[in-house]
């Protein structure tokens, strides 16, 4: 077994929902989503089609806080602004995969990403949802990431509903004319999954080391715990060398799982890797 | 292009200050660290416009420094953002002690409002954010419709008409026929429901050289009102292919912007300097580096794409 | 590219009378004498397809022609004209004696109707053709509706899905993506509504020649179900920036379309022959001229544009 | 004072409606409404924002019946699709000025581009109107225009109306949300004009040699008569100029004034032209 970081797990996990049919869109630099994508697309989803910034039917490209824009855009077959992109993907029902990570989470699929404490009058104001209010309903699989699993981001109701998923089960989906397809959690300790509006989320699988009630301990929503919680598989030398040395060999996926701290000077470390990289091509 | 026409609705940055009045509602371009138009927003710092309505899509350091600067009246918006370097503290200390008046619109509905204003109806009818806290809170934007066919019920969204639109572009001409070759984002959308729109560019170009790159044409010049070639126009944030986002500048913006003095000094700075002197300081030997980091960029190689 | 991938969507335009099955609703791209998917079009007469509800903005010489061929069991359109040549004598003749169900639309909302379907909506309003006496002919596709906010009355036009679209691209790759250079029309609307969707092409080319021409794609290939490559496809239509019309062809298919005999003796050639038949019996020697057509078209020098 | 002929005279007047302000939009390949929007554009109307086929934002062309399309092209600075322009200058209010004809035109300013006899079954089945229904509504200026002024044509009232100008008056537009702005009606033999509701066409102008009672008697709608009638402006020899020399060296525009039996030998006259011009490129 080769060595690996959570969060090289957790990518491999989420890159598993990624497949060939639909389109997915990255807004926001979220490295863990993006390094997913990328990962699939190099591997079991090559037909996957992505969209970053306005830059559509990307070709993989390698991961980097100022060049990620710039790179989408290289290998790109189309180019659209957003609007073009929101009701030619999101609201056509050709959206594949979702990746979000909020604030704060709740069993019935719910985000905020808008205020803790009151709407008007916040204790802490959030960043908002840009398009994540619509979206998670319209994409095929809505995927919810987060770094550090605990009872006060997984919560049991969140404050503010900024966005849901509104429809869960499949029939109800498709009644209400959306692609069926489920909830997946994917966080440091576990994969949760719902696909039924009315039962909670189950267990799908566990970490390498971590026993179920360290899960349920750290989840302040209902959890369905199944009678066998097998273990989340482990990335593979493929992707793990993928990862490292293709899609994010400045490590950028990792700096969301470096704490307070040296939060700062891993940044600054990665950024100094890109200058000191394109200061040579002008040099 | 006969010399009389040179000039057409070319002016300079210096003027902004009297297209947009204080207290009206502005559309800025651009999302995230990519594209906004900040030589216009640092234009309007200087000019000293207050109660700006600011309507932005995905915005980040733009709003965070015109709220840092007293610029801001009001803030629409479906995100404000400063990603890795954390939330906008100016925009989140306005919002929570109540001295900036807010709303929060979803993502898709702020560009189906602009949209709708673009296209000449009153509202437009969408899949809307069913479930989530937001509609209910704005009557005046969000109303329930159904089809008439149908019987679905759908989502309205309000038309939403800025008095003014500020976008950045690669190039223009004076006729304000304006070309993005990378992300332009909500730009489009904003300048077609706005009533004056500006566009800023890195660099003012002949008719001809328009004409060569039609397919880059997303804003024909009979929706501009002005042209103002601003180079670097965008940064600290990016303008691809031009350049890259200015990480270093946007962390040390993030690092000040915590800090009520260190904010004042970093917006006094702005105020004091003409918009040449923000380059010199701040750009001076690095530009060619910023530029270097879109080269620098990586497709992976050997893969399908 | 890999070679797994090399042929991806792409089959032979033989394949067509496969991939569109008799009584379906078919949307053809292009307008008046521009860009018709005209090598679609005959290889359906030769498929013997009937029954086809065909769909079109501004039809011409490929409505004629399939009305001609019995090809036709329902005419959905906003106007069929063969300009300069005429009414379109097989589509009058269909409609005046009975034989061809039709169903007259106003040329906004037939596109707006598409472009309904296309983004997932079940209808969309606008400020319609008030006073016209087509929508009342038309419940089932035209209603009035109310902005919930203003309270303006509007037009609510019903989302409109063809089985099938059908339109003729420069050129496109194995994944779908296609691009245009000159007039696309309502083609990517008509695209974006269908269940499926197949594009005809002057030239089925790499992914990298797209990439470098990014901005011209104008339908992403995850839209796209078949590629066909069809050289001169629009033929005697135009697809600019490669060809004119051909006036001298659709001057010898006016002249026969207006007798039954000719225009079964017409109709007979196509059936009898391949689409490289058809070339080389039509265009022979005359391809070159009718690509000079393009580059001899002539912008007033020395006006202001 | 130059020769000139009708279609001339009309080119010319039409053109005079042509300004420098919202964007003006030509669908099919209508040579005396070219000709009118190419000479206003090189004359008074420099600024006149020309969209033809996709091709937005022309530089001012010269007319033939294969080129129209690709000269379009040549000096334009933005492509679009038919769906963007309509949502971008029709319906938003930026249409400049749209001619049009039809087989029959009445005094409320409806058109019939439909059938003549019963819609169902007709005895004429015509083209249709393409936009025209909704177009000739939005537009600041309505223009219609005649080769063949007679009662057939500018009847009482249209057998069906395929579009009309809803609203006419500058003040009901102006409450609907649409441009304020007159319908002028040119034709072989007069310029009547409509800008209130409920009045009648008035006629602005006879041609020269025409008398009032000619365009009373062959309008089949009530005509307002002023008393004083002022003569057409004639073509002016710098009009002639542009349009015989740079506009239309082949004669496109007369084509439609051309009767039955020459037709056909006109447009075959003026394709042969075309034709040796472009088969001299290729030899």
């Amino acid at each position: 077994m080769t060595d690996y970081e959570i969060h090289e797990l957790m990518t491999c996990r989420v890159a598993a929902e990624v497949d060939n049919d639909g389109v997915t869109v990255m807004g926001s630099f979220t490295p863990l989503a993006y390094a997913s994508y990328m990962l699939a697309k190099l591997t079991h989803a090559k037909d996957a089609y992505l969209v970053g910034f306005d830059a559509v039917g990307m070709a993989p490209v390698q991961l980097s806080f100022t060049g990620a824009e710039a790179s989408a855009y290289k290998g790109a077959v189309c180019r659209w602004g957003m609007l073009t992109e929101i009701n030619s993907i999101h609201l056509a029902n050709h959206g594949g995969v979702e990746a979000v990570s909020s604030a704060q989470f709740d069993g019935s699929g719910a985000i905020n990403l808008s205020a803790i404490g009151p709407f008007e009058a916040p204790k802490v104001r959030l960043p908002g949802g840009a398009g994540a209010a619509e979206v998670i309903k319209m994409y095929r699989k809505m995927i919810a990431y987060f770094g550090n699993h605990n009872p006060r981001t997984l919560v049991d109701k969140v404050q503010f509903v900024t966005g849901t998923r509104w429809k869960v089960g499949d029939r109800a989906r498709e009644e209400a004319g959306l692609q069926p397809g489920p909830i997946v959690v994917v966080t440091n300790l576990a994969v949760l999954v719902k696909d039924e509006d009315d039962r909670p989320f189950r267990i799908e699988s566990v970490h390498p080391g971590v026993d179920v009630q360290t899960v349920v301990d750290n989840t302040g929503f209902e959890l369905e715990v199944p009678a066998e919680v097998p273990t989340t598989a482990e990335p593979t030398p493929q992707q793990l060398d993928l990862l490292r040395n293709r899609i994010d060999p400045f490590g950028t996926v990792k700096f969301d799982f470096v704490s307070g701290k040296e939060r700062l000077s891993y940044l600054r470390g990665i950024l100094d890797a890109e200058w000191d990289r394109a200061a040579a091509r002008v040099s | 292009m006969s010399s009389s026409r040179t000039n057409g609705k070319v002016v300079p940055l210096e003027s902004l200050g009297e297209l947009v009045r204080d207290g009206e509602s502005v559309a800025f371009g651009g999302g995230w660290f990519a594209n906004h138009p900040m030589a216009a927003v640092r234009q309007l710092i200087r000019a000293g416009r207050t109660g700006i309505h600011a309507i932005t899509v995905v915005g980040s350091v733009d709003m965070d420094l015109m709220a840092a600067a007293g610029t801001l009246g009001h803030l629409s918006f479906s995100m404000v953002t400063l990603e890795a370097f954390g939330l906008a503290p100016n925009v989140r200390r306005g919002i929570e002690s109540g001295s900036l008046p807010f709303t929060e619109y979803t993502g898709l509905g702020l560009l189906i409002g602009l949209e709708a204003q673009g296209r000449g109806m009153p509202y437009l009818p969408y899949r809307g954010p069913f479930g989530s806290d937001i509609p209910a809170r704005y009557p005046e934007i969000y109303a329930t419709t159904n089809c008439p066919f149908t019987g679905e019920q759908l989502t309205a969204v309000r038309a939403l008409q800025p008095d003014v639109a500020i976008v950045h572009a690669l190039r223009a001409d004076a006729e304000g026929n304006a070309q993005w070759d990378g992300t332009s984002g909500p730009d489009v959308e904003m300048a077609k429901a706005a009533k004056r729109v500006i566009v800023t560019c890195e660099e003012v170009v002949d008719r001809r050289v328009i004409v060569e790159n039609a397919h880059m044409t997303k804003l024909p010049g009979y929706y501009v009102d002005a042209v103002i070639e601003a180079p670097f126009g965008a940064h600290p944030t990016s303008h691809v292919p031009r350049y890259a986002m200015d990480a270093w500048e946007l962390m040390d913006y993030a690092a000040a912007a915590g800090d009520p003095e260190a904010i004042a000094e970093y917006v006094a700075r702005i105020r004091n300097e003409t918009e040449e002197g923000y380059r010199e300081r701040v750009l001076k030997g690095r530009d060619k580096v910023l530029g270097a980091l879109v080269d620098a960029a990586e497709v992976i190689e050997g893969a399908q794409a």
